[in-house]
């Protein structure tokens, strides 16, 4: 199983996805361990990947480029062919590790979690294919592939938000979540047409070179990237597209563990970060890129402050920290982003399945009905306090190492690092009133609180090995357990070998953040713990800021009014104009101006026979008239 | 001018003539008087034609017992004796008309060029050859007409006859 | 073994049926049933084996070739005056096999009609036959009376099978839209008799063999007048902005099969005319007119989706989608250039069997609730599940979702537009998001949500149905995955329509 | 057959036609009575007539076709005049007219 076999991967849970919708219902178990084992078989190949990897690692050292391999799919002779292929280098690898592990672990905690549910079959139907797609976005060696998966991990997450689809509320939000992106979409495929229009291929690698070879036009190229960003912008929610992401938890918890935490909204990362130098050739993409992000991580952790579901805070965490990722490639560290989006991963699955236990326990998902289940399920409070601080950023979890890579990163530009500094503590604040409110305090809703146990090992196991990553996962910014893996130049050498990045852990910054963190930490802890009446007194201080965070800032009541006054109302005119004018005039008339016509001339028939003949007699005269002159 | 041209002339006058009392003659019955005379000149004419079979059966059926039929027609359709316009609202335009097209007619018989003698040299057709001809060579034609006749006679009696409780 | 037989077999089998059922008393409702499901199984085999058995990248352009004289050497008309010359190219290929796949589906979906259903089967074999004619025919005149055949049965089967429908705005009686249909198409079709004269006449050759008049060239002033005669007469076919109000209306009055044939194949129909007659007969007006043809594409392509937008009445809306989707046919040809044509005719065979489906599905829901508003239901995919899901995949196609049909010709005509066009081709794209909109909110309206008590009573698909409708999405899978076989066909063809670029 | 030398050119005969007919038009534009309409028909056969046999005597004697011809006219005048007879009298019997004018059912 080398490399170049990687194709494999999407096919096997592609073909689970075929034989489930096929055959689910006949199956036993509605096919459940046809998807599992699929996912599991991916996870297999996936190491076996990355050992081939590391051996070409081994060999090739720096000159290693990655491998490709690709089949026609399409061929207009002459004009056009269209490829799809793969192509595996250090992000391919880094993205395959957590879309295999996480979807790994999401599916047997699935086992537990959607148990009894009415559509089993169709739901392990469809995260076969959301890997698949997944898997096949993350190899794509070329846009159109890449498009192709983009499109179709969109569909899966519709499909996934509006599960419950007896909901109004998850039928809307699948909607919603499915245009939102969809409008980004429409810029990444403007954007891989302008491209393809320019140099002639589809080629992510062929493209990148052309482009720094300076073959494509200063205009094209600066349409193309921000057209490509907002298509990642979109599925990455970053602000303005960031308004589906939180109404996304209408879908299954391990659902938006997997798809909204873990992969399928980094894939914006992932492209961007595939991309970056195509970015860095145009005058201000990076300074957008930064800008985009700085704006995204303030704005969701305000709002992720005074959310009161318990998912729809990790969702604005979620937001948050792709934020970061995304001011992380704004400066130029892919390293740092990427090292965070690995980390990422396995914290907030943690965080999302931690959720879904309580979920699954409880069903309720409002912190105010929520606390005192330490003692019930203590599993899942330690899990989740561990992804709940890692998010934080305390020291020594996963998410201080990624995050402090990207402070680190931050240093050279002031504005930007102090604004990340500023939601330090935010961040840190509203995980632990997460955090505080579920597990700690008297339990607000007692008799949910009696029937509260915790899940069975298919769910408990998952969250103790996402646990254990989390603790672990960020050493692997020191070179020297890159090295201990197998991988000859440490984690940053890795990710990014054409931009080698050595880990230098700034003793000062590390300090400064784990302050604010601890600011943060200590403030929710009094507000929430010591001193219960502070937030109460405090909301009365702050009502218009906390109207305006709870609120999201207007921003979905304004897409809506944009939508309901404006889009709808365009529509509802042209369908007017459309019947009025186009048909009942521009249609019906004629045929009504050739009625009256009718009506006209029915008026020469006298009914009297001598008029009749006089009429024919003039015929034959003027006939004959026109034969003489004709003749003449 | 031969004599053969003057009494031309003269059956022509008397066609036309004949012709003009039809159509304007105030009393319908004087018109039928006058359309005899226009078909006995026309019998003229067929006999100056050399055709003298033709001439007799235009005497007989036509200036005989067509002319008779209308004058039947005339008199049992005949309303009543308050003197009405013969003449109906469009004759200017049909003087027009009908003069445009006698004069478009003229002149194309006129101004075209027609085969056959110069000098009118006509070729008289004989009773024997007419007759042979008509009962071999057109004798289906012949047959036809017949049964036109036949099926015009049974029609005319249909439509004519008076129905029960009418 | 490439024998003309197999198209003559096409247009001969169902007018053979429709012969057949006229003696088949309508007493045995089953047994016209019967024949009519495997009259049209037997010609989506013949389709299925035209379509695959025609060989790619051969020396003739026109493969199954099959010449009978029938009237040569009088008055103006000389040697093969009139020939019954049948033959496809990959074009042809395509779309016999989608006349093939939509009539075996249509009249599996038409086994639940009970009214006179002798005499539907009777006028829908015409109409197929009227059908395949077209796409097979390479003389003029035989064209256009396929051409003819295939729309003047729509008349009957919409005014006596149709329904007629009151909306709170207006009302739509089946007569006005059958008479409209008719009367528009009809209109439309006196342009393409003026041209197809007029170029008889001009090339002087006395013949109204295609091949022979493709090797003619027109003088140049000559194809640019007579070009637009083509370009909307078979445009209109096609639902070409301002035209097109027949198309949404008559489907709408028009019973399931009828629709499903209507806007999957017969609309293919004028933009086939338009390759066939314009393109290839007029390059020259062809390059001419383009910019004009494209830009009322692209009104297609963006009112239509609005329009659509706007609708509450499931065939209105699918109505107009085919408006907006058949707007993307005629960028693609637009185009002129072999990426973009190619788009063109995949979304042809694409939109036909999608559209076909989105029309059979409204009718499995029609039939049992007597109502089209989708206002009116909620959550149905508990009902029906089968349903909804068949219902899904078509919307989802109809927006472009990649491993569906859609997918791949959209993505074809959107290159060949970027290519000469690129602002239009990003009104093109939006329109394709605005699809989505209106697709979404559709299914969220009527398939999700709260289930609405009143439809208790609607069953899930009949095996019939259902058969018609796998049938129909196994099609937009094979291409929506391997379209290699339409592409190569295809292409292959494409590039040799003079003035391809 | 024989010929015969009259000096009479063929135009002559033409044009008594020509007159006959037109004025025959006249007569059946202008007259009320449908009798007398009749009548100017009987006119306008008799022109054709005349032309017909006018040219099988100048110009192609040799089938006799215009002699048959206007023999046929005289056949179908007949049938004609006797049909024509027949609905004037079943319209006079209906209608206590004979006035074509009168008689505008058929209109608008």
């Amino acid at each position: 199983m080398g490399m170049s076999d990687a194709w494999l991967l999407p096919l096997l849970p592609a073909a689970a996805f075929v034989a489930l919708t096929l055959l689910g219902p006949y199956l036993p178990r509605r096919g459940d361990w046809i998807a599992v084992g699929a996912i599991g078989g991916v996870f297999v190949l996936t190491l076996l990947i990355i050992a081939d990897f590391t051996d070409a690692l081994a060999v090739q050292g720096e000159a290693f480029a990655g491998v490709a391999n690709s089949i026609q799919w399409l061929e207009v002779p002459g004009h056009l062919e269209l490829r799809l292929g793969i192509h595996v280098d250090a992000v391919t690898i880094v993205m395959l590790a957590v879309v295999s592990f996480v979807g790994l672990m999401v599916q047997v905690y699935s086992l537990g979690y959607m148990k009894g549910d009415s559509r089993y079959g169709w739901y392990y139907a469809v995260i076969s294919l959301f890997i698949a797609s997944m898997l096949a976005l993350v190899l794509a060696d070329n846009f159109l592939l890449l498009y192709f998966a983009w499109e179709l991990v969109g569909i899966c997450s519709y499909l996934l938000i509006g599960h419950y689809s007896h909901l109004r509320s998850a039928t809307e939000a699948a909607k919603k979540a499915f245009i939102t992106t969809r409008l980004g979409d429409v810029g990444l495929l403007i954007a891989i047409i302008l491209l393809w229009r320019e140099t002639g291929t589809f080629n992510i690698q062929e493209v990148i070179a052309a482009a720094e070879a300076g073959q494509i036009g200063t205009e094209i190229l600066t349409a193309s990237v921000v057209l490509l960003l907002l298509g990642a912008m979109g599925k990455s929610a970053q602000f303005p597209f960031h308004v589906w992401l939180p109404d996304a938890m209408e879908g299954p918890t391990p659902v938006s563990a997997l798809i909204h935490a873990a992969t399928m909204v980094v894939a914006g990362v992932y492209l961007v970060t595939r991309m970056l130098p195509l970015i860095e050739l145009v005058a201000g993409g990076p300074e957008l890129l930064l800008a985009i992000g700085l704006l995204t991580v303030f704005l969701s952790a305000t709002m992720g402050l005074v959310m009161t579901d318990i998912k729809r805070v990790i969702a604005y965490s979620t937001i948050n920290s792709l934020g970061l990722m995304f001011v992380a490639l704004g400066v130029g560290a892919p390293a740092a982003a990427m090292v965070y989006l690995f980390t990422h991963a396995f914290f907030k699955a943690l965080l999302f399945l931690g959720a879904g236990s309580v979920i699954h326990a409880t069903e309720r998902q409002d912190v105010s009905q929520l606390g005192g289940l330490w003692s019930k399920m203590p599993i899942t409070g330690v899990t989740f306090a561990i992804g709940a601080l890692s998010m934080a950023g305390l020291p020594f979890l996963a998410g201080f190492w990624a995050k402090d890579e990207i402070l680190v990163s931050l240093l050279d530009n002031r504005a930007a690092f102090v604004l990340v500094l500023v939601t330090l503590p935010l961040t840190a604040m509203y995980m632990t009133r997460v955090l505080i409110l579920t597990f700690f305090g008297e339990p607000r809703d007692p008799e949910s609180h009696e029937h509260a146990h915790e899940g069975s090992p298919f769910m408990t196991v998952p969250l103790i090995l996402l646990a254990a990553l989390t603790l672990v996962s960020g050493f692997v910014v020191f070179d020297q357990v890159g090295k201990a893996m197998g991988f000859p130049g440490g984690i940053g050498e890795i990710i990014f070998l054409e931009r080698a990045h050595s880990f230098e852990f700034d003793v000062a910054v590390g300090i400064g953040s784990t302050l604010l963190v601890a600011l943060g930490i200590a403030t929710a802890w009094f507000a929430w713990v010591a001193r219960p009446s502070v937030p109460a007194r405090s909301l009365a201080l702050l009502r218009p800021v906390h109207d305006l965070w709870a609120n999201k800032y207007y921003l979905d009541d304004l897409y809506q009014a944009v939508i309901d006054r404006v889009v709808l109302s365009i529509a509802r005119v042209v369908a007017w104009f459309d019947r009025n004018a186009v048909n009942d005039t521009g249609v019906d008339g004629p045929a009504y101006a050739t009625r009256y016509a009718g009506y006209l001339m029915k008026f020469q028939q006298t009914g009297k026979l001598p008029n009749y003949a006089l009429g024919m007699v003039i015929g034959v005269v003027t006939l004959a008239l026109v034969a003489f002159s004709l003749k003449a | 001018m031969t004599v053969a041209q003057i009494i031309f002339y003269l059956i022509a006058a008397l066609a036309v003539g004949g012709a003009l009392g039809v159509v304007l003659a105030r009393n319908a019955v004087y018109a039928a008087l006058f359309l005899i005379l226009a078909l006995l000149a026309v019998a003229g004419v067929y006999i100056l034609l050399g055709s003298e079979f033709l001439a007799l059966v235009q005497v007989l059926i036509y200036a005989g017992a067509i002319t008779v039929l209308l004058l039947f027609a005339l008199m049992l359709t005949r309303t009543t004796d308050v003197a009405e316009s013969m003449t109906g609202a469009q004759w200017p335009l049909a003087v027009v008309v009908s003069m445009l097209l006698g004069g478009l007619l003229i002149v194309t018989v006129t101004t075209s060029d027609w085969p056959g003698d110069a000098d009118g040299t006509i070729t008289r057709i004989l009773f024997e050859d007419l007759g042979a001809a008509l009962f071999t060579q057109w004798a289906v034609p012949f047959e036809i007409a017949s049964l036109v006749l036949f099926v015009a006679l049974v029609g005319a009696i249909v439509i004519a006859r008076e129905e029960e409780g009418e | 073994m490439q024998t003309g037989y197999i198209l003559l077999a096409t247009i001969a089998v169902p007018l053979i049926a429709a012969a057949v059922l006229l003696a088949v008393p309508s007493r045995y409702p089953n047994v016209v049933r019967a024949f009519a499901v495997a009259v049209s199984f037997a010609l989506f085999g013949l389709s299925l084996y035209a379509f695959f058995a025609y060989q790619i990248a051969q020396v003739e352009q026109y493969q199954f070739d099959l010449r009978w004289t029938w009237i040569e050497n009088i008055g103006m008309l000389g040697e093969e005056g009139i020939t019954l010359h049948l033959g496809i190219d990959g074009i042809g290929a395509a779309m016999v096999l989608l006349t093939g796949i939509v009539t075996f589906a249509g009249a599996l979906i038409s086994w639940k009609i009970d009214y006179r259903n002798k005499d539907f089967f009777i006028l829908f074999f015409v109409l197929v036959a009227g059908v395949f004619g077209v796409f097979a025919s390479l003389d003029l005149f035989f064209w256009f009376f396929f051409y003819e055949l295939a729309v003047l049965p729509m008349y009957l089967l919409i005014a006596v099978w149709g329904s007629s429908s009151v909306f709170p705005t207006f009302a739509r009686t089946k007569e006005y839209s059958a008479m409209k249909l008719t009367l528009v198409l009809v209109g439309a079709s006196v342009l393409i008799f003026v041209g197809i004269f007029a170029v008889f006449v001009e090339a002087g050759l006395g013949t109204f063999d295609l091949p022979t008049l493709y090797e003619v060239e027109f003088d140049e002033d000559f194809q640019k007048i007579v070009f637009p005669l083509f370009l909307i007469g078979c445009g209109v076919l096609a639902g070409l902005w301002p035209f097109h109000t027949w198309s949404p209306d008559g489907h709408v009055a028009a019973p399931t099969a009828v629709s499903m044939l209507h806007a999957g194949v017969l609309m293919k129909l004028g933009a086939f005319g338009i390759i066939r007659l314009g393109m290839q007969l007029l390059p020259e007006g062809a390059e001419f007119w383009m910019p004009a043809l494209i830009t009322l594409g692209t009104i297609n392509v963006v009112y239509g989706a609005i329009s659509a937008m706007a609708q509450t009445d499931f065939k209105y809306m699918v109505g107009y989608s085919s408006v907006s989707h058949m707007g993307y046919v005629l960028m693609g040809l637009a185009t002129m250039n072999a990426v973009g044509v190619n788009g063109a005719v995949l979304q042809m065979f694409s939109h036909g069997v999608m559209t076909a489906l989105m029309f059979a599905m409204v009718g499995v829901l029609y039939d049992q609730a007597h109502t089209r508003d989708m206002r009116a239901f909620g959550g149905l995919v508990k009902r029906m599940p089968h349903f909804v899901a068949f219902f899904s995949i078509a919307g989802l196609a109809s927006l472009g979702l990649p491993g569906l049909s859609g997918f791949v010709a959209e993505f074809n005509i959107f290159l060949g537009i970027f290519r000469t066009y690129p602002a239009l081709g990003a009104l093109a794209i939006l329109g394709a998001a605005i699809t989505a909109v209106y697709v979404l909110r559709m299914m969220a309206q009527a398939f999700f949500g709260p289930a609405n008590e009143k439809w208790e009573h609607l069953k899930d698909m009949s095996r019939y149905e259902y058969a018609g409708g796998a049938l129909l999405i196994a099609f937009m899978f094979l291409m929506g995955v391997y379209p290699s076989p339409f592409v190569d066909r295809i292409a292959d063809s494409v590039l040799r329509i003079p003035g391809i670029g | 057959m024989e010929a015969v030398t009259q000096q009479i050119p063929l135009e002559h005969f033409l044009a008594l036609s020509a007159i006959l007919f037109s004025l025959g038009i006249y007569g059946v534009l202008t007259r009320r009575n449908a009798v007398l309409i009749l009548m100017s028909v009987e006119l306008m056969l008799n022109a054709a007539s005349i032309n017909m046999v006018a040219f099988a005597a100048y110009a192609s004697p040799e089938l006799f076709t215009g002699m048959i011809f206007a023999i046929f006219i005289i056949t179908v005048a007949a049938a004609e005049v006797g049909l024509a007879l027949a609905i004037i009298l079943r319209v006079y019997r209906n209608r206590g007219t004979a006035n074509v004018d009168e008689v505008s059912d058929l209109k608008w």
